[in-house]
C-alpha cells in the first residue's frame, strides 16, 4: 500500500471520529434549546394531543441517549428530519441550498490562490522595497475587517456609485437555467449558453471578491513569510550562482518549498469561507446554504440547525482532507517516505 | 480549442441586457417566506399568493362597503343557514369543472386542517352540497361576519387534491398538504410554475379564466421572498423590480419616490399595536397600562412613519377601532401624548416605578419595529420606568406567546382585519376564550370586553353592531390592555411599468389587505 | 596569458544601523586557467563573501558597498551589467557548495534540476536529449545508476551522492572557472576524500580553472597548486602551495597550519582569537608560473 | 520587554499600529468625555436630528432616530475591547492548560484532550459561534462565551505543539531527573516557552475577536439594541444603501481601524519576538 493511501485512510479515520464528535456536539447544543421543539413546529395554534403525538414522533420523552441514537439511525438513511421553517425534508433543502454557497466559496477560493499567492511571492521577491511594504500594507488591511464591511464597501462602490456589477442574486430572472449540477456556473455551460454564463459570472464577483478579501490578504502574508525563509536556504542560493533569474527563483525554486507549510493555513482559511460565507450572502441576497442557516437559527429550527451545521463540517473536514492529500502530492517527503524509511 | 474561446470571449462580452420578449415580467418581493396552501395561508404573502391562484365565493365591492359575487352568481340567508349559487362556467387549471362538491371540501379541509385563518369558520357546524352548483352553510350560532369571512375560503380542486394525496393517517391522510405546498389547485387567474420558497415562487396568468382579463395584465409574475431593502431600493432603480414590499422602511420608500417611483397605498383595515401581557407584573395593574398608554409620544411616531409630504404609512389613531370601522371615534379625536396625566396614573399603580424593568420586544423581520422599541424605551425612562428592548423572530414570537408567562411586557404588531370586518380584527385579540395567539398578547381576561364582542357579532343591524363596537372601544380605552399607535396604511413604492388601479384609485380599492394585488387587475405599460 | 580570474584591490562594507563596517580591506587574488587555486582563512575571514562577490551575488544584497576591480575571462564584470553577469553564472563559472544534500531543492527530482542546469548552457534542449546528458555526466562521477538517482529527491540520496551529484552539475556546462565552498565538510572524511579526489580529476579533465575555498590548509594542500590565506579581510599570505608549506612567512599561516595537520571536518580550535602579529603585511611567495 | 518596546516604537508601521490602538484605547476608556452625545449611547431619540448626513453637529452624521454616530461608535469600541479582553482573559488559559496537559501528559489525556479539540476545530470557527448563538439568548453575556468556546481550542493546539516538542529537549529531561514536580515543569519550564507565542497570537487574535464578535451581532445573534454595536450598526444601516451610507461605512471602518491596529503590531510582534527565539 502506498504511502498516500496509508495517509488517506488515516485522515479519514481520524474525520470520522470528529464528524461524530461534531455531531454529539451540535445534537447536545440543540437539545439545550430553550422552549419546546414540538410546540414550535406546530405553530401557536397547536392543541395538546397535537404537540403530545409528535413529541412522540420526535422521540423528545426519551433520554438524550436514546434521542442521540434515533438520529444516527435516520441520519445513517440519509434522513435529517423535516425543516420546519420551509416544511420540506433537511436533506432536500441542503441539497437546494448548498452548491450555491460551495460556488460562491469555490470562486472565492480561487481569488484567494490565484491572486494571494502571486502577491505573496511578488512581495517576498521584492522583499524590503517598495512593492513589498504596498502589498504588506494591503494584505494586513484585506485580514482587519470582517467579510460583511468589505461585502458592504465593495457593494456600494462597485454596485451603487459605479454601477458595474449587480446587487444581488446568481444570475438575472430572464435566464432560465436547467438545474443539473446546482452550480450555476456549470449548469450554464453545460446548457450551452455562454451569455447566462457571463451573467452568473458577473454575479459572484463582488460576493466572492469580498469572501475572499481576508483570505487574499491571509495567503499572501502567509506566502510572503515562508518563502522569505525559503530565500534563506542555501538551495537558492545555489539556484542564484547558478544564474537563473530572479522570476524564475521566486516563482518556481523558492515558491514550491514554501507552498507546501502555506497550504494547511490555506486550507484552513479556504474552509473558514464556509463560514464567512454566512456574512456575505446575508449582503448579497445569495440565496446559499448560509443564509437558510441563519434563518432557521432565528427560527429554532432544530433539524435545519443541526443538518446545516453537520453538513458544513462534513464539508470542512473533506477540504481539509483534500488539502492533507494535496500537500502530499506537493512533498515528496511524504509522497516518499515509505521509500525513505525500507 | 479556437471556437470554444472565441465562444467565452463573445459570451462575456456580450451585453447582459434582457433580450426583447414580448412576455410581461411583474416582479415583486415579500418579506416572509410564501405558504401556497391556501388553508395554511395568513399572512400577506400567502395572501398574495392565495387571492391570485385561487378563488372565493364573494368579493368586496370595490371602493365601497358590502360584498359582490365572485364564484357564486348569488346567495341568501334563511336564520343560521346561508345558500350559494355557483356559476356554471368555471373551470379550475386543472380542466376539472368547479362544483358545489369543491367548496364543501374546501370549507372540511380548511377546518380538518386547523392552521392559517381556519378559526374563522369555527362557527360553521357544516356545508352540504344541494345539487352540482349549490351549497348551504349551516351555522351553529348567529354570525354577522360570515359572509364576509368568505373572502378568507379559498376553493380548491377536490378532485385534484384527491388524486394527489401523500402520507398520512385517516381517510384523508394529509389531506394533499404535501402536494398543495408546493403546486397550485385553484381556478385563479395565475397559475404556479415554480414555487421555491427560499427564493421566489413564479406565476403565470391562465389563459382559461372565467373572467376576461385584460391583454396588459402581467403575463409572468415572479414574487420574490425576503429581499434586503437595499437590494430592493437599487433594483427599483435599475429597472430590475417592480413592486416593493410594505416593510421597507420608510426612508427607502421616500429615496425611491425621490428617484420617481411610484407609490401604491393599501387603505387600513388595520392598526399598530403595542400590546401590553395584563398577566405579568407591573402590566397586570391598569394604572400602570394608563401610564404608559399616556406616556406614549403619538405624535413622533407618526413622523416616523411619514413618507412624503402627502403620504404616510399610517395617520393618527382614535382609539381602539381604526377609523372607518364600525364603533369608530371620528378622525379628528386623535391620541396624544400626556406626561402629566401619566404620571398621575404611575402614582396610582401599585408597583414601585424604580423597581420595573419592562421587556419592549420587536420583530426582528421589520426593523422600523426597532425604532419604536427606541421611542418607547426612551418615553418610559421620561417616566423614571427602566425597560429594555428584545429583538424576536417572528417564528419565536409566535410561539412564545402561546403562555402568558412566557409573552413579553409589550409586544410591537400591525394586525389586519382579514376579512375587513371589526370582529375578525378584534375577536381573536380580546377575547378571553381565544387561546394565545400572535394576535392576542395582552391574555386579556375582561368580562365586559367579552359581552361586547359577542353582542358585536351575533348583533342583526349593522347599527346594532356599531353600537356594541362603540361601547367596547370606550371600554378597551379604560383598561388600555393596548397602545393604539397609528392606524395602518400599507405603502408600496413600485417602478412605473406597472399600473395597479386597486391600489392607487380609492373607488377601486378592496379594503382588504392583499387583494389589491390580484394581478388580473394590474396593467404593464412596457 | 589572460588569467580567468583577476581580482584587484577589493573593498567590501555593510551599512548597518551601527554604521558602515568594512569586512574585505582590498584584496588582490588571480587565476590562470585551468589552475586550482585556494583561498584559506577561518570562518568569517572574508573567504565565502569573496566568492559570492565574484559570481555577482553579493551586489544584489543592499547595503554592501564593493570597490575594486574584477576582471573575468575578457569580461570587466563591474561594467558588464548584472543581466550579462547573471548570463555568465552557471555556465562560465559556477559553484559548488558546502552542504550538498541542503544546496539540492528538495522538492524536485535531481533530473527536473540537472535539466535547469542544462538549460542554462545550451537553451534548446529536449528533455530526453537532457537527461542523457546528466545521466552520462553522472557516469562521469562515478554513479553507476544514473536513472535511479536522476529519479530520487536529495533526501533520498546519501551525502555523498549528492555531493557528486553536485559536482557534475557544476561542471555540466563545462565553466571556465569552478568556485569549491568548503566543499563536503558536512560529509564524513572518507567520503569527503573521495568527492575531492574526484572533483579534483574532473576539473583536470574539463580544463575548468578552480577556486578553492577552505579553513583547513591540510586538505588545500592536497589539491591546490596556489594558496591565498585571507585573515580579516585582508590577504596575509599568498604563493605555490609547495612554497607557502615549506616556509610559511606569516605569524597566522604558521598558526593555521599548527593547528589542523589532517583532512578533518573540524574547527579550527587552537588559533587565539587575536594577535597582533597577525596583522603584519602580506608575505607574497611569488607565482608559481 | 524594554527593548521590544523600543523596536516597536521605531518601526513606522508598527509605531502607527500603537497609535491606532492606543486612539482606540483612549476613545473607549474616556467615552464619558469625549462623545459629543454621551447619552445617545442608549434609547435617545431626537427626530428632528434623524438620518442626517455627516455635518458640524454630528461628524459621522445620525441614525434613524437621531443619535450622533461618532458617540455610538465611541461607546461601540468599549463593548468590542471588553468583549475583546474578556474572550482572551477566559480562553487562554483555558487553552494553555489543556495544551500544556496533552502536550506534557501524553497518553489518554493527550489522546482525548487534542481530539476534543479537533471537533472543535472543524467546524468552522463563525459557524460554531452562530449555532451556539442560536440556541442562547442574544446577550453580550452569551456573545462572549460563544466566542471563548470557539477561541480555547486554538490556544491548546499551540501550546500542545511547542509543548510536545519541549518535552524532548534536554532541558525537561533534566528537570524530571532532579525529580522537580510535573507542576513545576509545566508552569516552571515548558510555559515560559510558549509564552512569546501565546503573547503574539493574543495580540492578533484582539483583533480576530473583534471581527468574529462584530460578526455574530452582524447577524443580530449579539449584543442587543439600544447598546451600540459596531457589528449591528453595520446590519443596520446596511438596509439604507446608498442613501444613508454614513450608517455602514463608518462602523465599518470603525472596525478595520481598531483591527488593523492590533494586526500591526501583532505583526511586529511576532517578528520581535519570533527573532529572539
Amino acid at each position: 500500500m502506498s504511502a498516500v493511501v496509508q495517509l488517506l485512510l488515516r485522515r479519514l479515520g481520524i474525520s470520522l471520529i470528529v464528524l461524530v464528535g461534531v455531531s454529539m456536539l451540535v445534537f447536545g447544543i440543540a437539545r439545550i434549546i430553550p422552549g419546546d421543539p414540538a410546540r414550535i413546529a406546530l405553530g401557536p395554534n397547536a392543541t395538546v394531543e397535537q404537540i403530545a403525538k409528535l413529541r412522540s414522533s420526535m422521540h423528545l420523552d426519551e433520554s438524550i441517549v436514546v434521542q442521540y441514537g434515533h438520529f444516527i439511525k435516520d441520519l445513517s438513511r440519509g434522513d435529517l428530519g423535516m425543516s420546519l421553517y420551509t416544511n420540506r425534508p433537511v436533506t432536500l433543502d441542503i441539497a437546494e441550498f448548498l452548491p450555491a454557497t460551495l460556488e460562491l466559496v469555490i470562486v472565492a477560493g480561487l481569488l484567494m490562490i490565484g491572486i494571494g499567492l502571486p502577491l505573496g511571492r511578488w512581495s517576498a521577491r521584492y522583499r524590503g522595497r517598495l512593492a513589498d511594504h504596498v502589498i504588506r500594507l494591503v494584505s494586513l488591511l484585506g485580514v482587519s475587517a470582517p467579510s460583511f464591511v468589505w461585502a458592504v464597501i465593495l457593494m456600494l462602490l462597485f454596485a451603487f456609485f459605479l454601477p458595474l456589477f449587480p446587487i444581488a442574486g446568481r444570475i438575472s430572472d430572464t435566464y432560465t437555467i436547467e438545474r443539473v449540477t446546482g452550480f450555476l456556473l456549470v449548469d450554464t455551460l453545460w446548457a450551452g449558453n455562454f451569455q447566462a454564463f457571463s451573467n452568473a459570472l458577473w454575479h459572484i464577483v463582488l460576493p466572492a471578491f469580498a469572501l475572499a478579501l481576508s483570505g487574499i490578504g491571509q495567503a499572501a502574508r502567509l506566502t510572503r513569510a515562508n518563502m522569505i525563509e525559503t530565500y534563506d536556504k542555501p538551495y537558492i542560493e545555489m539556484a542564484q550562482a547558478y544564474g537563473f533569474s530572479g522570476r524564475r527563483i521566486a516563482n518556481r525554486f523558492a515558491f514550491k518549498p514554501s507552498l507546501i507549510p502555506s497550504l494547511t493555513i490555506i486550507g484552513l482559511d479556504f474552509a473558514a469561507m464556509l463560514g464567512n460565507a454566512f456574512l456575505v450572502e446575508a449582503v448579497f441576497a445569495w440565496p446559499g446554504l448560509s443564509r437558510y442557516g441563519v434563518a432557521v437559527i432565528l427560527r429554532k429550527d432544530l433539524n435545519a440547525i443541526i443538518g446545516t451545521v453537520l453538513i458544513i463540517s462534513a464539508t470542512f473536514l473533506l477540504v481539509n482532507l483534500i488539502v492533507d492529500l494535496l500537500i502530499a502530492f506537493l512533498n515528496p517527503r511524504i509522497r516518499h517516505s515509505q521509500r525513505q524509511t525500507s | 480549442m479556437k471556437y470554444w474561446k472565441a465562444a467565452l470571449a463573445a459570451a462575456v462580452f456580450a451585453s447582459t441586457t434582457v433580450t426583447a420578449v414580448a412576455e410581461t415580467v411583474l416582479r415583486l418581493d415579500e418579506v416572509a417566506v410564501g405558504e401556497l396552501d391556501p388553508a395554511k395561508a395568513s399572512d400577506y404573502a400567502d395572501s398574495i399568493l392565495m387571492f391570485n391562484v385561487y378563488d372565493t365565493l364573494i368579493l368586496p365591492a370595490q371602493g365601497g362597503p358590502g360584498h359582490t359575487g365572485h364564484l357564486a352568481e348569488s346567495w341568501s340567508s334563511e336564520g343560521n343557514s346561508f345558500t350559494f349559487k355557483l356559476r356554471d362556467d368555471v373551470t379550475f387549471q386543472s380542466g376539472n369543472p368547479l362544483t358545489a362538491d369543491d367548496v364543501v371540501f374546501s370549507l372540511d379541509r380548511m377546518k380538518a386542517l386547523g392552521s392559517g385563518l381556519s378559526y374563522l369558520f369555527g362557527v360553521v357546524e357544516s356545508a352540504e352540497k344541494v345539487d352540482d352548483l349549490t351549497v348551504t352553510f349551516n351555522l351553529e350560532s348567529p354570525y354577522a361576519p360570515f359572509v364576509a369571512s368568505l373572502v378568507r375560503l379559498p376553493i380548491v380542486d377536490k378532485k385534484l387534491v384527491m388524486e394527489n394525496l401523500g402520507e398520512g393517517d385517516g381517510d384523508m391522510k394529509d389531506w394533499g398538504t404535501a402536494f398543495m405546498s408546493a403546486n397550485s389547485a385553484g381556478t385563479g387567474a395565475y397559475s404556479v410554475k415554480s414555487h421555491n420558497p427560499q427564493e421566489e415562487t413564479v406565476m403565470v396568468k391562465n389563459a382559461d379564466y372565467f373572467l376576461s382579463v385584460a391583454d396588459a395584465a402581467p403575463d409572468t409574475v415572479r414574487l420574490r421572498y425576503g429581499l434586503e431593502a437595499a437590494t430592493v431600493r437599487a433594483l427599483i432603480s435599475k429597472g430590475e423590480h417592480d413592486i416593493a414590499s410594505q416593510w421597507l422602511p420608510p426612508e427607502v420608500v421616500s429615496a425611491l419616490a425621490k428617484d420617481g417611483a411610484q407609490l401604491f397605498t393599501e387603505a387600513g383595515t388595520g392598526a399598530f399595536y403595542f400590546k401590553m401581557n395584563t398577566t405579568k407584573a407591573p402590566l397586570d395593574d391598569a394604572n400602570c397600562r394608563l401610564a404608559l398608554a399616556h406616556a406614549f409620544d403619538y405624535s413622533t411616531a407618526i413622523k416616523m412613519i411619514a413618507i412624503s409630504d402627502d403620504i404616510s404609512a399610517g395617520s393618527a389613531a382614535t382609539g381602539a377601532i381604526p377609523v372607518g370601522m364600525y364603533g369608530s371615534n371620528p378622525a379628528d379625536q386623535i391620541l396624544a401624548q400626556d406626561m402629566d396625566k401619566a404620571k398621575e396614573y404611575l402614582a396610582a399603580c401599585k408597583y414601585d416605578p424604580s423597581e420595573m424593568d419592562i421587556e419592549v420586544s420587536w420583530i426582528a423581520e421589520v426593523p422600523l419595529e426597532e425604532r419604536f422599541a427606541l421611542l418607547m424605551q426612551s418615553n418610559f425612562t421620561a417616566l423614571g420606568i427602566k425597560s429594555h428592548i428584545n429583538k424576536m423572530p417572528w417564528a419565536l414570537f409566535a410561539e412564545q406567546v402561546a403562555k402568558a408567562e412566557n409573552t413579553p411586557h409589550i409586544s410591537q404588531l400591525f394586525v389586519n382585519a382579514v376579512t375587513g370586518d371589526p370582529d375578525t380584527l378584534l375577536y381573536g385579540m380580546y377575547h378571553s376564550s381565544t387561546p394565545g395567539t400572535w394576535q392576542s398578547p395582552e391574555h386579556l381576561n375582561d368580562s365586559v370586553v367579552d359581552e361586547m364582542l359577542d353582542a358585536g357579532r351575533s348583533a342583526a343591524s349593522p347599527e346594532d353592531r356599531a353600537a356594541a363596537y362603540s361601547k367596547l372601544n370606550a371600554r378597551l380605552m379604560e383598561i388600555a390592555a393596548t397602545i393604539y399607535g397609528f392606524d395602518r396604511q400599507s405603502v408600496f413604492a413600485a417602478s412605473n411599468r406597472v399600473k395597479a388601479p386597486a391600489l392607487t384609485d380609492a373607488s377601486k380599492a378592496f379594503g382588504l389587505d392583499g387583494l389589491g394585488f390580484s394581478f388580473r387587475l394590474m396593467e404593464m405599460t412596457e | 596569458m589572460t588569467p580567468v580570474l583577476a581580482i584587484e584591490n577589493l573593498h567590501l562594507g555593510f551599512k548597518g544601523y551601527t554604521g558602515y563596517t568594512e569586512v574585505l580591506h582590498g584584496i588582490s587574488l588571480s587565476i590562470n586557467p585551468a589552475e586550482r587555486v585556494a583561498l584559506v582563512g577561518e570562518s568569517g575571514s572574508g573567504k565565502s563573501v569573496t566568492a559570492r562577490i565574484i559570481l555577482g551575488l553579493l551586489q544584489e544584497v543592499r547595503g554592501a558597498t564593493i570597490r575594486g576591480e574584477l576582471r573575468f575571462l575578457q569580461h570587466d564584470l563591474n561594467s558588464i551589467g548584472t543581466k550579462h553577469w547573471r548570463d555568465l553564472r552557471g555556465t562560465r563559472m559556477s559553484m559548488i557548495f558546502q552542504d550538498p544534500t541542503s544546496a539540492l531543492n528538495p522538492v524536485f527530482t535531481v533530473g527536473v534540476q540537472f535539466i535547469e542546469v542544462l538549460r542554462r548552457g545550451s537553451a534548446p534542449l529536449s528533455e530526453a536529449a537532457a537527461l542523457s546528458r546528466a545521466s552520462a555526466l553522472l557516469q562521469s562521477v562515478s554513479i553507476n545508476d544514473p536513472e535511479r538517482v536522476l529519479q530520487a529527491y536529495p533526501f533520498q540520496l546519501s551525502g555523498g551522492m549528492n555531493q557528486r551529484v553536485m559536482i557534475a552539475m557544476a561542471l555540466a556546462n563545462n565553466p571556465a572557472l569552478l568556485i569549491a565552498d568548503e566543499p563536503g565538510t558536512a560529509l564524513d572524511v572518507t567520503v569527503q576524500a573521495q568527492t575531492l579526489d574526484l572533483m579534483n580529476q574532473l576539473v583536470a579533465s574539463h580544463n575548468t580553472a578552480m577556486l578553492f575555498i577552505s579553513h583547513n590548509l591540510g586538505v588545500v594542500r592536497e589539491f591546490a597548486d596556489r594558496i591565498y590565506v585571507i585573515y580579516r579581510g585582508r590577504i596575509v599570505e599568498q604563493g605555490p602551495t609547495a612554497a607557502v608549506f615549506n616556509d610559511p612567512g606569516h605569524p597566522y599561516t604558521r598558526a593555521l597550519m599548527a593547528a589542523v595537520p589532517r583532512i578533518t571536518g573540524g574547527g579550527i580550535a587552537d588559533i587565539p582569537d587575536t594577535s597582533d602579529e597577525f596583522l603584519q603585511p602580506c608575505v607574497n611567495h611569488g607565482s608559481a608560473l | 520587554m524594554k527593548r521590544t518596546l523600543i523596536i516597536l516604537l521605531r518601526n513606522p508601521l508598527s509605531l502607527l499600529g500603537v497609535l491606532l490602538v492606543l486612539m482606540v484605547i483612549v476613545l473607549a476608556v474616556f467615552a464619558d468625555f469625549i462623545a459629543p452625545f454621551p447619552d445617545h449611547k442608549g434609547a435617545v431619540v431626537d427626530f428632528v436630528y434623524f438620518n442626517q448626513a455627516p455635518s458640524d453637529r454630528n461628524l459621522m452624521g445620525t441614525d434613524l432616530v437621531g443619535r450622533d454616530l461618532f458617540s455610538r461608535i465611541i461607546y461601540a469600541y468599549r463593548i468590542s475591547l471588553m468583549l475583546g479582553v474578556v474572550v482572551l482573559v477566559i480562553s487562554v488559559p483555558i487553552g494553555v492548560l489543556a495544551g500544556l496537559f496533552a502536550g506534557y501528559r501524553g497518553g489518554k489525556t493527550e489522546f482525548v484532550l487534542m481530539r476534543l479539540t479537533d471537533v472543535f476545530l472543524s467546524i468552522p470557527p463563525l459557524v460554531l459561534a452562530i449555532a451556539m448563538m442560536g440556541v442562547l439568548e442574544p446577550t453580550l453575556l452569551n456573545a462572549m462565551l460563544a466566542v471563548t468556546a470557539m477561541w480555547w481550542p486554538w490556544y491548546a493546539r499551540l501550546v500542545y505543539n511547542v509543548a510536545r516538542s519541549e518535552r524532548e529537549e534536554g532541558y525537561v529531561l533534566a528537570a524530571e531527573v532532579i525529580g522537580a514536580s510535573q507542576w513545576h515543569i509545566c508552569f516552571r519550564e515548558i510555559l515560559p516557552n510558549c509564552l512569546p507565542a501565546v503573547i503574539t497570537k493574543m495580540t492578533l487574535d484582539m483583533g480576530f475577536v473583534i471581527i468574529i464578535a462584530s460578526s455574530l451581532s452582524f447577524l443580530g445573534l449579539g449584543v442587543q439594541p439600544p447598546t451600540p454595536d459596531l457589528g449591528s450598526m453595520v446590519a443596520e444601516g446596511a438596509r439604507y444603501l446608498p442613501d444613508s451610507w454614513w450608517l455602514t461605512v463608518f462602523p465599518g471602518l470603525a472596525i478595520l481601524v481598531a483591527v488593523f491596529g492590533f494586526n500591526l503590531i501583532g505583526d511586529a510582534l511576532r517578528e520581535i519576538l519570533g527573532a529572539e527565539q
